[in-house]
């Protein structure tokens, strides 16, 4: 019942968006396609701020826009946050008052997160009493980060909002992001080039290009496409499992979990054993032995698997991803040379090992 | 004490606060002020203006008012008469009659504009009757009334010009220079008439200060000033 | 320096009502037409434009003479007022401040029009994702970056007002204490070579304004609002 | 339609030249005072801010008066004219066009100043590293950036000088072919109770301004340059 | 002598930047930091957009600045081409405009670069008769670079060029610059976050913190510096190691090189045999074997390697970074779970298995 539904055909000049998605109520949605392929345009169009001769949005159990009906729920009365691609922050006011600005907007019944919370996560007080437009490119970022959020939106969209900050900011940012998500229950249409934040963030992906969207559904759906490959970093290749919590080791900061029978070791998480939980496999974190398994390695994952397929040379030209099949799909990148000297072939039995620090993504359980 | 509205034509307006002055103290009315160019008073006036009397600069638009109505019939009467002077206020240059005005190195000679104000109208029958009008034409400069035709002449702008005699005698002018006084019969007679208006009809302090006007005070004061009076 | 007549202090003062109300019926007039002439797509927009910028075209005399038509008793506004309120119109200070604006219109209208075009939509956009109403966002939002605007507006109208003589004097018949502002005072003053008079008070007007201006300027440069 | 006289066919065209000639001299004058303005921080901006916006203050004869004891061949600017040119300036095309473009410096000078300042100094930091230099940065990215501000110029100057009438009356002495221009023509069509010719003549000149105006705003619309 | 020399000391309110740096007049140096360590600021300075009153700068053998001595080149007479943190294109110009801006302001002779070189490469021509305002983030940003480049500027200065672009178009940008720096010489000084554009761009490397240049220095030096940690994104920590090209071997697109007797597979690389190559190695890419090494793996790249030292526990709590000697350092990330399941102690022999594709790069030799 919850979700967030919408379509849209809007033709600009030199540009036309057709999409039609329908999201999940909760949870991120990442929107990943390649630049200039409407992303940002259909932010806009969900937010109400560009408006299509054609359109339909319906947010949970409101209607907000129906060209049919002529319903349009002005922007402003949506409860929309939007953190914008470039950091739009008001030059008249000082930090503390464009953070202010939504924030006192919202009555106090409707406000779900604190004042300090928000400030202290994004290190904002050493910002507070400055002037905007001398802020560095991060900062600006984090401040309209934090006025958005301060305002204690029902549906949050944010465009790139990650971009520009260093690793050490992201790592700061994103728990509030999953914080959101999580605990608050807030939905996120999250606009992002950057794969790792779709494995830490999103629980559903949608795919654009040449303005449509050409494909939606959840993070395992979409990875086992093979034509992502254009979109994708090639360092960010990979399967995704569908695994279960076994058991939590915490001596080592480790839980184990299990798909078809195998086990895999992950970074400890926060979930009771039994919960589901899918997990990322990067490709280039998979190697491959053939004969006996390894023993005595520092890779603590090694799976028994059988090569399904060899794929066609990747853009660097020197490695292939080889599809095995442990069970699931599983995806391994190697040298050309090493299909040679290993002479596999389709069929072949081969021990997969996989590092154990190979990214993992949590993905609570969605209706 | 009541309050007397009066409108005077622009080149009256010194003489006349003298005069108002003067009847304030002998009557206790107050009496309040408004000039403008007699064109523009006839417009406010037949716009609903509060003027009770005009002092106006020519005897054309009290009587139109009068033919309008907005004037009291037989109230109109002429209570000053201007004189034409033709002057500059350098007193080294000796003015001795028209021909001053054909003298070499003369760039720019001052009239009132003959459209609009009764100076220049009279100016142009005096330089028309002397055959002087086409003749002197390139180096006239008009003003729009008999007050910016003095502002050129004073400022140094024209080296001469036509002006009121009342503003060369004005107490107030520093330079008495040296003029021509343009004598009566050049020029039609520059009457001046005073007319109570609509609005001070039933009103006693406004015409008292007609009345007023036509004491000896007055007319002394209207000659001060170089007027003549209509006898 | 001379005294100043009673007439004149009156005049004065007079002057410095009408400056002050013309402005701020400027600006709160100004604003609204500047608003929709920025933002509007409609095929009117330059029409109304040019017609904002048309009162400035006519000899103030003859725009005076015009409004003195229509004020009047028997005119197209002045009748309907005359009904309403019991009142002529012309020569009231009311007729004063309806010439003033009218004739000061252009210089508030375009400054700030230029100011929200300028601005744009991106934060009002910005303010609507954060819950702000359209006029919330605009009192918030755009009004304060059209500060420069404002103050552009405010001066030009400000200063225009104070040195406006033909359509006041034409509409309000220059009525000591009621209508006679300072700029007629002191033409009133040359006119009958009052020459001193009129030197005192045209530089009592010049320093007045000069240094009302210097501290609007000041202020405005004081202020840490400024778009850039 | 009442058909025009030589005289008003004459005041019309020096009219016309006159706006003209103004028009570009008030651009030409007030783009460098307005950016400078718009870019010091030199103490004394706000006083020449305060000192631009003067001469508005003053009723326009008045303003008149005083520039026509400077022009006049014993004035500060009059008497070093003579000397040069061998003319007197009072009374001559070239006093209209002084007159006229003080007593308009504000209009230009405040759009210009205000436009400037929006833009900031971002652009033309970016040109500059891509090999202009300022006068050529201004040219090429400064000055179209602020063509609203011009506009808004142009417009008022324009406009303003059409109606202009006291300063150029008194300046001009209002000598045909020569100085009398349009307004004062009006002028005097009210002043002799013409007012047939005086409606044709006012008629005449805001369908003129009307369709001058409507064309440089729907040009302004169609031309790609705008900032936002 | 072809250096870039430059000292500033300029107090901004909040901010001082404090910045001596020295560096190489070819190649690339990355500026790295965090948020607000004054990054932007620097290259402004260096642009001579910011003035500080005791600064000083020497491009080659030309004193741009030297405030004691009262030189101060105006920033338009600098050559310098500047890549903004924004994209700053000009909004009264077309897309089109807004490159030739530069361009035509440039003498031909001192081109370097050609037009529709630069079009294809960003791939430019679909936009050239837009509006510019209406651009996608991204969009904006390849014309950004396009008019910087095409200004032919002798010093490049870009500030996160490559922030909001999708993989697929940095892939197709680096190359650029790749060749701005490796065939037209033209020194770049580079902002970034990414250490992957790090990784393949740069030569040189200064690190930036609260407004003063921490350590400068090539990318080996400051790799192997143990406090980076804070800097860098935990995936990209790993050691860098000086090699020399000793075969090709294009049928499998690979490139053979040695370093203290040990040989490491690369992808192919374009110089001849005998050439200095330097590699990084990250540290997620290594695993470690003990007993005996392993045969029939697809890893082609195997050390026997001595234990080091067992480093700290990683932020992510269930990793550690191993120091390990294969004649030079080299670092292997392994859980915590195998330290304790192969009983790993400092100065144990143990095999590294360095997977092939780990990301490498190319140092140009510099002097
Ligand atoms: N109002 C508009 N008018 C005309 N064209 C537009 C408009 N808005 C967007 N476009 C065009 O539509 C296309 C999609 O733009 P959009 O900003 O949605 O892309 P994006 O997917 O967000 O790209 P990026 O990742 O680079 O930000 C672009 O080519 C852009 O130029
Ligand atoms: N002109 C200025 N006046 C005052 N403060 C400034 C000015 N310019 C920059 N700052 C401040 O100096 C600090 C460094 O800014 P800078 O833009 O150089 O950071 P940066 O390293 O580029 O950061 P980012 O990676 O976020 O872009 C910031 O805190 C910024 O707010
Ligand atoms: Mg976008
Ligand atoms: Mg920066």
């Amino acid at each position: 019942m919850n979700r967030l539904e919408a379509q849209f055909d809007i033709d600009l000049p030199h540009f036309r968006l057709q999409a039609d998605i329908n999201l999940p109520g909760q949870g991120v949605t990442a929107i990943f396609g390649p630049s200039g392929s409407g992303k940002t345009t259909l932010l806009r169009c969900l937010a109400g701020l560009e408006r299509s001769a054609t359109g339909r949005v319906q947010f949970e159990d409101v209607v907000w826009q129906d060209e049919q009906q002529e319903i349009f729920t002005p922007p402003h009365q949506r409860s929309v946050g939007y953190v914008f691609q470039d950091p739009r922050l008001f030059p008249h006011l000082s930090v503390e008052s464009n953070l202010r600005y939504g924030f006192t907007r919202t009555p106090a019944a409707k406000r779900y997160i604190g004042w300090n919370q928000v400030i202290d996560l994004l290190d904002l007080q050493p910002l507070l009493h400055r002037r905007t437009h001398r802020l560095s490119g991060g900062e600006q970022r984090r401040v309209a980060i934090g006025r958005a959020v301060l305002a204690s939106p029902r549906l949050l969209l944010m465009d790139e909002p990650l971009v520009g900050l260093d690793a050490q900011r992201k790592r700061e940012i994103i728990p509030l992001i999953q914080q959101l998500r999580d605990e608050l229950h807030i939905p996120i249409v999250y606009v992002t080039h950057a794969i790792n934040e779709v494995l830490q963030l999103a629980t559903t992906l949608v795919l654009m290009e040449g303005g449509k969207t050409v494909a939606s559904g959840t993070l395992s759906e979409i990875f086992s496409r093979l034509d992502l490959d254009q979109y994708l970093d090639q360092d960010t290749i990979g399967a995704v499992l569908e695994t279960q919590i076994e058991a939590h080791e915490p001596e080592f900061g480790l839980t184990r979990i299990g798909f078809n029978g195998r086990h895999l070791f992950v970074p400890q998480q926060r979930l009771p054993v039994g919960h589901a939980l899918r997990v990322h496999v990067l490709s280039r974190d998979v190697s491959i032995v053939v004969g006996s398994p390894p023993r005595q390695t520092s890779v603590l994952n090694v799976f028994e698997a059988k090569v399904v397929e060899i794929g066609t040379m990747s853009h660097d030209r020197h490695s292939v991803d080889i599809k095995l099949d442990v069970g699931c799909p599983l995806l391994a990148r190697i040298t050309r040379k090493s299909v040679a000297v290993l002479n596999l072939t389709p069929g072949q039995t081969v021990y997969a090992n996989v590092k154990a620090v190979a990214l993992s993504h949590d993905l609570p359980g969605i209706p | 004490a009541a309050e007397v509205t009066i409108a005077v034509a622009s080149n009256f307006r010194a003489a006349v606060e003298v005069i108002a002055d003067e009847f304030e103290a002998r009557t206790t009315h107050h009496v309040v002020i408004s000039s403008a160019s007699t064109g523009k008073l006839y417009a406010q006036i037949t716009h609903g203006a509060p003027f009770e009397v005009l002092l106006a600069a020519d005897t054309k638009h009290p009587q139109l008012l009068i033919d309008e109505s907005f004037a009291v019939k037989n109230t109109a009467f002429t209570y000053a008469v201007g004189r034409l002077a033709l002057w500059t206020p350098n007193p080294d240059h000796v003015i001795d009659g028209l021909h001053a005005l054909r003298r070499d190195g003369i760039r720019h000679i001052a009239m009132a504009n003959p459209k609009t104000a009764p100076y220049g109208q009279a100016t142009y029958e005096v330089l028309s009757g002397a055959g002087l009008w086409l003749p002197i034409q390139a180096q006239i400069v008009r003003g729009e009334n008999i007050g910016q035709a003095f502002q050129f002449v004073a400022s140094g702008n024209a080296d001469l010009g036509f002006v009121a005699l009342s503003q060369v005698l004005n107490p107030r002018n520093r330079h008495p220079g040296s003029r021509w006084d343009v004598p009566r019969h050049l020029h039609a007679p520059l009457q001046q008439a005073a007319v109570l208006l609509r609005k001070g009809q039933s009103h006693e302090p406004a015409k008292a200060f007609l009345r007023f006007l036509r004491e000896p005070f007055s007319q002394k004061v209207i000659q001060r000033f170089g007027y003549g009076l209509n006898n | 320096m001379i005294a100043l007549s009673h007439d004149d202090l009156q005049a004065l003062w007079l002057t410095l009502q009408l400056a002050a109300v013309t402005v701020g019926v400027l600006l709160i007039v100004g604003t609204p037409i500047a608003w929709w002439l920025a933002r509007t797509r409609s095929r009117f927009r330059t029409v109304i434009e040019a017609v904002v910028a048309l009162p400035l075209v006519l000899p103030p005399t003859v725009l005076g003479f015009y409004l003195l038509i229509t004020m009047s008793p028997q005119g197209m506004i002045g009748a309907p007022w005359l009904q309403f309120t019991d009142a002529t119109l012309s020569f009231s200070f009311t007729a004063l401040v309806i010439a003033s604006t009218l004739y000061s219109l252009p210089f508030v209208v375009q400054p700030l029009q230029a100011s929200f075009e300028t601005i744009g939509s991106v934060p009002l956009e910005t303010a609507s994702m954060l819950h702000a109403s359209p006029i919330d966002a605009f009192l918030s939002v755009a009004s304060p970056l059209a500060l420069r605007g404002y103050i552009t507006a405010a001066v030009l109208g400000f200063a225009h007002t104070l040195g406006e003589f033909g359509v006041v004097l034409m509409v309000g018949g220059s009525i000591p204490g009621k209508t006679k502002v300072l700029s007629i005072a002191i033409y009133d003053h040359v006119e009958t070579l009052d020459y001193a008079q009129a030197h005192a008070l045209s530089g009592g007007l010049l320093l007045f304004s000069f240094i009302t201006l210097l501290m609007v300027y000041t202020i405005n440069r004081r202020l840490p609002i400024r778009v850039a």
